[in-house]
Protein backbone atom coordinates (compact mmCIF):
# COMPACT_ATOMS: atom_id res chain seq x y z
CA UNK A 1 0.00 0.00 0.00
CA UNK A 2 1.56 3.18 -0.67
CA UNK A 3 0.76 6.71 1.00
CA UNK A 4 1.89 9.90 -0.72
CA UNK A 5 0.78 12.90 1.19
CA UNK A 6 2.19 17.13 0.48
CA UNK A 7 0.51 18.66 3.93
CA UNK A 8 0.38 21.69 5.66
CA UNK A 9 0.86 22.10 9.49
CA UNK A 10 2.57 19.43 11.44
CA UNK A 11 3.03 16.06 10.48
CA UNK A 12 1.02 13.36 11.93
CA UNK A 13 2.49 10.60 12.28
CA UNK A 14 1.32 6.98 11.05
CA UNK A 15 -0.13 4.94 13.39
CA UNK A 16 1.46 2.31 15.62
CA UNK A 17 0.37 -0.97 13.86
CA UNK A 18 1.07 -4.76 15.75
CA UNK A 19 -0.98 -6.29 13.42
CA UNK A 20 1.18 -7.40 10.33
CA UNK A 21 1.93 -10.82 10.06
CA UNK A 22 4.64 -10.79 7.62
CA UNK A 23 6.54 -7.42 7.37
CA UNK A 24 9.38 -8.27 10.27
CA UNK A 25 11.38 -5.20 9.35
CA UNK A 26 9.29 -1.24 9.79
CA UNK A 27 11.34 1.65 9.22
CA UNK A 28 11.07 4.92 10.03
CA UNK A 29 12.82 7.87 8.51
CA UNK A 30 12.05 11.87 9.85
CA UNK A 31 13.36 15.00 8.11
CA UNK A 32 13.90 18.14 10.46
CA UNK A 33 14.84 21.54 10.37
CA UNK A 34 18.11 22.20 11.62
CA UNK A 35 18.79 25.64 13.37
CA UNK A 36 21.54 26.76 10.98
CA UNK A 37 21.34 27.32 6.88
CA UNK A 38 24.77 27.80 5.46
CA UNK A 39 25.98 28.60 8.44
CA UNK A 40 23.44 31.28 9.34
CA UNK A 41 21.02 31.07 12.43
CA UNK A 42 17.54 30.46 10.95
CA UNK A 43 14.02 30.60 12.95
CA UNK A 44 13.06 27.90 10.22
CA UNK A 45 12.41 26.90 7.11
CA UNK A 46 9.42 27.74 4.16
CA UNK A 47 8.70 24.87 2.42
CA UNK A 48 7.55 26.14 -0.95
CA UNK A 49 6.46 23.64 -3.87
CA UNK A 50 4.64 23.23 -7.01
CA UNK A 51 1.46 22.16 -6.17
CA UNK A 52 -0.11 20.05 -8.44
CA UNK A 53 3.11 18.82 -9.65
CA UNK A 54 5.13 18.19 -6.40
CA UNK A 55 2.02 15.83 -5.45
CA UNK A 56 2.10 13.91 -8.43
CA UNK A 57 5.79 13.52 -8.48
CA UNK A 58 5.87 12.44 -4.84
CA UNK A 59 3.47 9.46 -5.58
CA UNK A 60 5.23 8.51 -8.96
CA UNK A 61 8.36 8.08 -6.75
CA UNK A 62 6.70 6.45 -3.88
CA UNK A 63 5.19 3.82 -6.93
CA UNK A 64 8.60 3.29 -8.44
CA UNK A 65 10.17 2.77 -5.17
CA UNK A 66 7.81 0.21 -4.48
CA UNK A 67 7.93 -1.73 -7.60
CA UNK A 68 11.49 -1.29 -7.88
CA UNK A 69 12.22 -2.89 -4.04
CA UNK A 70 10.57 -5.71 -2.41
CA UNK A 71 8.74 -3.50 -0.03
CA UNK A 72 5.41 -4.69 0.68
CA UNK A 73 4.51 -0.57 2.03
CA UNK A 74 5.55 2.79 2.10
CA UNK A 75 3.82 6.17 3.72
CA UNK A 76 5.46 9.64 3.14
CA UNK A 77 4.43 12.67 4.33
CA UNK A 78 6.16 15.48 3.07
CA UNK A 79 5.00 19.16 5.05
CA UNK A 80 5.04 22.56 3.34
CA UNK A 81 4.63 26.01 4.17
CA UNK A 82 6.68 27.47 7.42
CA UNK A 83 8.20 24.05 9.44
CA UNK A 84 10.31 25.65 12.94
CA UNK A 85 13.39 24.68 13.88
CA UNK A 86 13.42 20.98 15.38
CA UNK A 87 9.94 20.16 13.29
CA UNK A 88 9.53 16.92 11.12
CA UNK A 89 9.23 18.38 7.43
CA UNK A 90 9.26 14.90 6.21
CA UNK A 91 8.09 11.22 7.42
CA UNK A 92 8.83 8.17 5.19
CA UNK A 93 7.87 4.67 6.88
CA UNK A 94 8.93 1.38 4.78
CA UNK A 95 7.31 -1.94 5.52
CA UNK A 96 9.14 -5.14 4.44
CA UNK A 97 9.71 -8.56 5.17
CA UNK A 98 13.61 -8.11 5.82
CA UNK A 99 15.30 -5.13 6.93
CA UNK A 100 17.98 -5.16 4.29
CA UNK A 101 15.24 -4.11 1.30
CA UNK A 102 13.68 -1.64 3.69
CA UNK A 103 16.64 0.26 4.06
CA UNK A 104 17.67 0.25 0.54
CA UNK A 105 13.98 1.84 -0.43
CA UNK A 106 14.26 4.27 2.43
CA UNK A 107 17.87 5.44 0.93
CA UNK A 108 16.80 5.37 -2.94
CA UNK A 109 13.47 7.15 -2.16
CA UNK A 110 14.90 10.44 0.19
CA UNK A 111 17.66 10.72 -2.69
CA UNK A 112 15.44 10.70 -5.34
CA UNK A 113 13.28 12.84 -3.55
CA UNK A 114 15.80 15.46 -3.06
CA UNK A 115 16.29 15.46 -6.68
CA UNK A 116 13.30 15.16 -8.51
CA UNK A 117 10.21 16.57 -6.31
CA UNK A 118 9.35 20.38 -7.02
CA UNK A 119 9.73 21.76 -3.32
CA UNK A 120 12.52 24.75 -1.96
CA UNK A 121 13.30 25.96 0.90
CA UNK A 122 13.40 29.91 2.12
CA UNK A 123 15.48 30.73 4.81
CA UNK A 124 13.56 32.31 7.36
CA UNK A 125 15.72 34.66 9.34
CA UNK A 126 15.35 35.72 13.08
CA UNK A 127 13.83 39.35 11.52
CA UNK A 128 11.54 37.53 9.78
CA UNK A 129 13.13 38.01 6.52
CA UNK A 130 13.22 35.04 4.22
CA UNK A 131 15.69 34.24 0.89
CA UNK A 132 15.80 31.02 -0.57
CA UNK A 133 17.90 28.77 0.37
CA UNK A 134 21.40 28.34 -0.81
CA UNK A 135 21.63 24.45 0.70
CA UNK A 136 22.34 22.01 -2.23
CA UNK A 137 20.75 18.41 -1.93
CA UNK A 138 22.60 15.86 0.35
CA UNK B 1 0.49 33.60 -27.74
CA UNK B 2 0.44 33.18 -24.16
CA UNK B 3 2.12 31.17 -21.76
CA UNK B 4 2.03 30.93 -18.24
CA UNK B 5 5.23 31.25 -16.23
CA UNK B 6 5.66 29.75 -12.53
CA UNK B 7 7.55 31.00 -10.37
CA UNK B 8 9.32 29.20 -7.56
CA UNK B 9 12.30 29.66 -5.60
CA UNK B 10 15.36 31.75 -6.88
CA UNK B 11 12.97 32.81 -10.15
CA UNK B 12 10.18 34.44 -7.58
CA UNK B 13 12.72 35.92 -5.29
CA UNK B 14 14.60 37.82 -8.73
CA UNK B 15 11.38 38.90 -10.26
CA UNK B 16 9.04 38.92 -6.65
CA UNK B 17 6.36 37.22 -8.64
CA UNK B 18 4.01 33.89 -8.38
CA UNK B 19 2.98 33.80 -11.54
CA UNK B 20 3.77 36.08 -15.24
CA UNK B 21 1.96 35.93 -18.36
CA UNK B 22 4.11 35.85 -21.16
CA UNK B 23 3.53 36.82 -24.97
CA UNK B 24 5.63 34.72 -27.04
CA UNK B 25 5.75 34.41 -31.33
CA UNK B 26 3.98 31.33 -32.58
CA UNK B 27 6.74 29.27 -33.04
CA UNK B 28 8.84 29.67 -29.56
CA UNK B 29 10.17 27.04 -27.41
CA UNK B 30 10.75 26.60 -23.92
CA UNK B 31 14.45 27.50 -24.40
CA UNK B 32 13.17 30.94 -25.49
CA UNK B 33 10.94 31.21 -23.07
CA UNK B 34 14.10 30.42 -20.45
CA UNK B 35 15.39 33.30 -22.36
CA UNK B 36 13.25 35.42 -21.94
CA UNK B 37 12.58 35.02 -18.02
CA UNK B 38 16.77 35.44 -17.59
CA UNK B 39 16.39 38.60 -19.25
CA UNK B 40 13.45 39.73 -16.95
CA UNK B 41 15.77 38.70 -13.96
CA UNK B 42 18.47 41.35 -15.19
CA UNK B 43 20.94 38.63 -14.10
CA UNK B 44 20.10 37.75 -11.17
CA UNK B 45 19.63 33.81 -12.34
CA UNK B 46 23.06 33.91 -13.45
CA UNK B 47 24.78 30.52 -12.73
CA UNK B 48 21.58 28.73 -11.87
CA UNK B 49 20.74 25.90 -13.54
CA UNK B 50 17.21 24.87 -14.53
CA UNK B 51 15.11 21.79 -15.44
CA UNK B 52 11.89 22.68 -17.59
CA UNK B 53 8.81 21.60 -16.81
CA UNK B 54 6.17 21.84 -19.79
CA UNK B 55 2.46 21.50 -18.02
CA UNK B 56 3.91 19.63 -14.86
CA UNK B 57 6.13 17.48 -16.13
CA UNK B 58 9.43 17.31 -16.61
CA UNK B 59 10.64 17.55 -20.32
CA UNK B 60 14.25 17.31 -21.35
CA UNK B 61 14.87 19.24 -24.46
CA UNK B 62 13.57 22.19 -25.66
CA UNK B 63 9.89 22.12 -26.69
CA UNK B 64 7.83 23.81 -28.91
CA UNK B 65 4.99 25.80 -27.10
CA UNK B 66 1.36 26.15 -27.67
CA UNK B 67 -1.20 29.05 -26.15
CA UNK B 68 -2.34 28.51 -22.58
CA UNK B 69 0.53 26.20 -22.09
CA UNK B 70 2.13 26.51 -18.27
CA UNK B 71 5.79 26.45 -18.09
CA UNK B 72 7.97 26.83 -14.58
CA UNK B 73 11.65 26.62 -15.09
CA UNK B 74 12.20 24.36 -11.46
CA UNK B 75 15.75 25.36 -9.63
CA UNK B 76 17.80 22.53 -8.09
CA UNK B 77 14.74 21.57 -5.65
CA UNK B 78 15.65 20.99 -2.15
CA UNK B 79 12.90 18.58 -0.53
CA UNK B 80 13.30 16.64 2.53
CA UNK C 1 22.84 10.25 24.61
CA UNK C 2 23.09 6.43 24.66
CA UNK C 3 19.96 4.51 25.99
CA UNK C 4 20.21 0.43 25.77
CA UNK C 5 17.51 -1.69 27.71
CA UNK C 6 16.70 -5.27 27.40
CA UNK C 7 12.87 -5.01 28.45
CA UNK C 8 9.83 -7.34 29.18
CA UNK C 9 6.60 -6.67 27.72
CA UNK C 10 5.72 -4.11 24.96
CA UNK C 11 8.34 -1.91 24.05
CA UNK C 12 7.31 1.60 25.01
CA UNK C 13 8.80 3.72 22.07
CA UNK C 14 10.60 6.69 22.91
CA UNK C 15 8.83 9.96 22.67
CA UNK C 16 8.30 12.52 20.08
CA UNK C 17 11.10 15.41 20.49
CA UNK C 18 10.68 18.89 18.38
CA UNK C 19 12.99 20.74 20.35
CA UNK C 20 16.29 19.35 18.81
CA UNK C 21 18.05 22.28 16.82
CA UNK C 22 21.16 20.41 15.15
CA UNK C 23 19.49 16.89 14.38
CA UNK C 24 18.31 17.03 10.66
CA UNK C 25 18.24 13.39 10.97
CA UNK C 26 15.72 10.35 13.06
CA UNK C 27 15.91 7.19 12.14
CA UNK C 28 13.64 4.38 13.65
CA UNK C 29 13.64 0.64 13.38
CA UNK C 30 11.57 -1.06 14.33
CA UNK C 31 11.85 -5.24 13.99
CA UNK C 32 8.91 -7.40 14.18
CA UNK C 33 7.93 -11.05 14.73
CA UNK C 34 6.22 -12.66 11.55
CA UNK C 35 4.08 -15.57 11.36
CA UNK C 36 6.68 -17.86 10.43
CA UNK C 37 9.76 -19.39 11.52
CA UNK C 38 11.55 -21.83 8.65
CA UNK C 39 8.55 -21.79 6.87
CA UNK C 40 6.58 -23.26 9.61
CA UNK C 41 3.49 -21.10 11.08
CA UNK C 42 4.01 -19.62 15.00
CA UNK C 43 2.01 -18.03 17.65
CA UNK C 44 4.84 -16.01 18.58
CA UNK C 45 8.63 -15.80 19.30
CA UNK C 46 10.04 -16.08 23.05
CA UNK C 47 13.22 -14.53 23.51
CA UNK C 48 15.62 -15.70 26.02
CA UNK C 49 18.30 -13.84 27.37
CA UNK C 50 21.75 -13.95 28.91
CA UNK C 51 20.11 -11.65 31.67
CA UNK C 52 23.32 -9.22 32.36
CA UNK C 53 25.74 -10.55 29.99
CA UNK C 54 22.74 -8.78 27.14
CA UNK C 55 22.76 -5.86 28.63
CA UNK C 56 25.99 -5.17 29.23
CA UNK C 57 26.65 -6.00 25.62
CA UNK C 58 24.12 -4.01 24.50
CA UNK C 59 25.28 -0.74 25.79
CA UNK C 60 28.49 -1.88 24.78
CA UNK C 61 27.42 -2.00 21.32
CA UNK C 62 25.31 1.19 21.26
CA UNK C 63 28.53 3.01 23.20
CA UNK C 64 30.81 1.64 20.52
CA UNK C 65 28.47 2.60 17.53
CA UNK C 66 28.21 6.15 18.97
CA UNK C 67 31.97 6.42 19.18
CA UNK C 68 32.32 4.89 15.68
CA UNK C 69 29.94 7.11 13.51
CA UNK C 70 28.99 11.07 13.72
CA UNK C 71 25.76 10.16 15.63
CA UNK C 72 24.39 12.05 18.63
CA UNK C 73 22.16 9.54 20.23
CA UNK C 74 21.20 6.27 20.23
CA UNK C 75 18.27 4.55 21.84
CA UNK C 76 17.49 1.20 21.63
CA UNK C 77 14.82 -1.61 23.65
CA UNK C 78 15.06 -5.08 22.69
CA UNK C 79 11.98 -7.23 23.78
CA UNK C 80 12.56 -10.70 25.87
CA UNK C 81 10.03 -13.40 26.49
CA UNK C 82 7.21 -14.07 24.87
CA UNK C 83 6.75 -12.01 21.73
CA UNK C 84 3.37 -11.98 19.58
CA UNK C 85 3.45 -12.08 16.14
CA UNK C 86 3.24 -8.51 14.61
CA UNK C 87 4.97 -7.62 17.63
CA UNK C 88 8.16 -5.36 18.27
CA UNK C 89 11.01 -6.92 19.39
CA UNK C 90 13.41 -4.54 18.61
CA UNK C 91 12.92 -0.79 18.41
CA UNK C 92 16.49 1.42 17.94
CA UNK C 93 16.45 5.56 17.42
CA UNK C 94 19.32 7.29 15.65
CA UNK C 95 19.46 11.05 16.01
CA UNK C 96 22.00 12.49 13.75
CA UNK C 97 22.86 15.83 11.62
CA UNK C 98 22.31 14.08 8.01
CA UNK C 99 20.53 11.19 7.10
CA UNK C 100 23.93 9.50 5.94
CA UNK C 101 25.63 8.64 8.71
CA UNK C 102 22.15 7.30 10.45
CA UNK C 103 21.74 4.85 8.34
CA UNK C 104 24.86 3.74 8.24
CA UNK C 105 25.19 3.48 12.27
CA UNK C 106 21.60 1.54 12.40
CA UNK C 107 23.03 -0.59 9.91
CA UNK C 108 26.47 -1.55 11.75
CA UNK C 109 24.54 -1.61 15.05
CA UNK C 110 21.94 -3.88 13.82
CA UNK C 111 24.02 -6.34 12.20
CA UNK C 112 26.84 -6.28 15.26
CA UNK C 113 23.35 -6.77 17.59
CA UNK C 114 22.64 -10.39 15.50
CA UNK C 115 25.71 -11.52 15.75
CA UNK C 116 27.30 -10.41 19.52
CA UNK C 117 24.69 -9.65 22.02
CA UNK C 118 23.64 -13.45 23.87
CA UNK C 119 19.16 -13.17 23.01
CA UNK C 120 17.92 -16.33 21.11
CA UNK C 121 14.96 -17.34 19.59
CA UNK C 122 12.66 -19.96 20.77
CA UNK C 123 9.10 -20.80 18.30
CA UNK C 124 6.05 -20.85 19.74
CA UNK C 125 3.87 -23.46 17.66
CA UNK C 126 0.27 -23.18 17.65
CA UNK C 127 -0.37 -26.05 20.40
CA UNK C 128 2.10 -23.91 22.66
CA UNK C 129 5.25 -26.26 22.33
CA UNK C 130 8.59 -24.47 21.62
CA UNK C 131 11.89 -25.02 20.25
CA UNK C 132 15.03 -23.11 19.74
CA UNK C 133 14.63 -20.97 16.59
CA UNK C 134 16.80 -22.49 13.73
CA UNK C 135 17.21 -19.51 11.81
CA UNK C 136 20.10 -17.99 11.13
CA UNK C 137 20.61 -14.49 11.77
CA UNK C 138 20.06 -12.38 8.93
CA UNK D 1 36.50 -26.80 41.85
CA UNK D 2 32.72 -26.31 41.60
CA UNK D 3 31.74 -24.31 37.55
CA UNK D 4 28.55 -23.05 37.24
CA UNK D 5 27.26 -23.68 33.17
CA UNK D 6 24.90 -21.41 32.14
CA UNK D 7 22.63 -23.27 29.68
CA UNK D 8 20.81 -21.67 26.84
CA UNK D 9 18.94 -22.30 23.03
CA UNK D 10 19.97 -25.26 21.95
CA UNK D 11 22.25 -26.51 25.53
CA UNK D 12 18.88 -25.86 27.50
CA UNK D 13 16.62 -27.71 25.38
CA UNK D 14 19.62 -30.94 24.97
CA UNK D 15 19.75 -30.97 28.83
CA UNK D 16 16.65 -29.23 30.39
CA UNK D 17 18.12 -27.11 32.55
CA UNK D 18 19.14 -23.76 32.78
CA UNK D 19 21.91 -23.84 34.87
CA UNK D 20 24.29 -26.76 35.84
CA UNK D 21 27.30 -27.34 38.64
CA UNK D 22 29.67 -29.31 37.23
CA UNK D 23 32.91 -30.50 38.94
CA UNK D 24 35.88 -30.30 37.54
CA UNK D 25 40.01 -31.44 38.54
CA UNK D 26 42.13 -28.05 38.79
CA UNK D 27 43.90 -27.19 35.86
CA UNK D 28 40.69 -27.84 33.40
CA UNK D 29 40.02 -25.28 30.66
CA UNK D 30 36.51 -24.02 28.98
CA UNK D 31 37.39 -26.13 26.64
CA UNK D 32 37.45 -29.18 28.61
CA UNK D 33 34.23 -27.78 30.10
CA UNK D 34 32.69 -27.74 26.21
CA UNK D 35 33.68 -31.43 25.90
CA UNK D 36 31.92 -32.05 29.11
CA UNK D 37 28.54 -30.61 28.19
CA UNK D 38 28.66 -32.12 24.89
CA UNK D 39 29.22 -35.08 26.37
CA UNK D 40 26.07 -34.71 28.83
CA UNK D 41 24.25 -33.70 25.68
CA UNK D 42 24.61 -37.00 24.01
CA UNK D 43 25.43 -36.28 20.77
CA UNK D 44 21.98 -33.48 20.43
CA UNK D 45 24.40 -30.49 20.00
CA UNK D 46 27.13 -32.02 17.50
CA UNK D 47 27.23 -29.49 14.47
CA UNK D 48 26.36 -26.78 16.93
CA UNK D 49 28.97 -24.49 17.33
CA UNK D 50 29.57 -22.06 20.30
CA UNK D 51 30.83 -19.03 21.61
CA UNK D 52 32.33 -19.10 24.92
CA UNK D 53 32.10 -16.56 27.99
CA UNK D 54 33.53 -16.92 30.88
CA UNK D 55 32.41 -14.84 33.89
CA UNK D 56 30.12 -13.01 31.36
CA UNK D 57 32.34 -11.70 29.00
CA UNK D 58 33.28 -13.51 25.36
CA UNK D 59 36.64 -14.97 25.23
CA UNK D 60 38.59 -16.20 22.19
CA UNK D 61 40.68 -18.83 23.45
CA UNK D 62 40.31 -21.63 26.31
CA UNK D 63 41.35 -20.16 29.42
CA UNK D 64 42.16 -21.80 32.76
CA UNK D 65 39.11 -22.22 35.20
CA UNK D 66 38.74 -21.07 38.89
CA UNK D 67 36.21 -22.03 41.80
CA UNK D 68 33.37 -20.46 41.14
CA UNK D 69 33.56 -19.44 37.56
CA UNK D 70 30.48 -19.00 35.39
CA UNK D 71 30.77 -20.49 32.00
CA UNK D 72 28.57 -20.09 29.34
CA UNK D 73 28.73 -21.92 25.91
CA UNK D 74 26.98 -19.57 23.81
CA UNK D 75 25.08 -20.72 20.38
CA UNK D 76 24.49 -19.05 17.01
CA UNK D 77 22.91 -15.20 18.83
CA UNK D 78 19.54 -14.53 17.51
CA UNK D 79 18.49 -11.20 18.59
CA UNK D 80 16.46 -8.36 16.87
Amino acid sequence: MIIAEIVEGPISPFPENNSRRNQGAELVFKGRVRSRENGKLIQGLDYEHYASMASTELENLARKTVNKYPISDLFCRHRVGEVPVGAASLIVVIWSKHRREGFDAMAFFIAELKQHVPIWKWAIFPDGSRIPSESKHC
Amino acid sequence: MKITVKCFSHIKYALGKNKIIINLEAGADTADLEQEIRGLAEGKLDGIKFVTALNQHYIKIPVELQEGDEVAFIPPVQGG
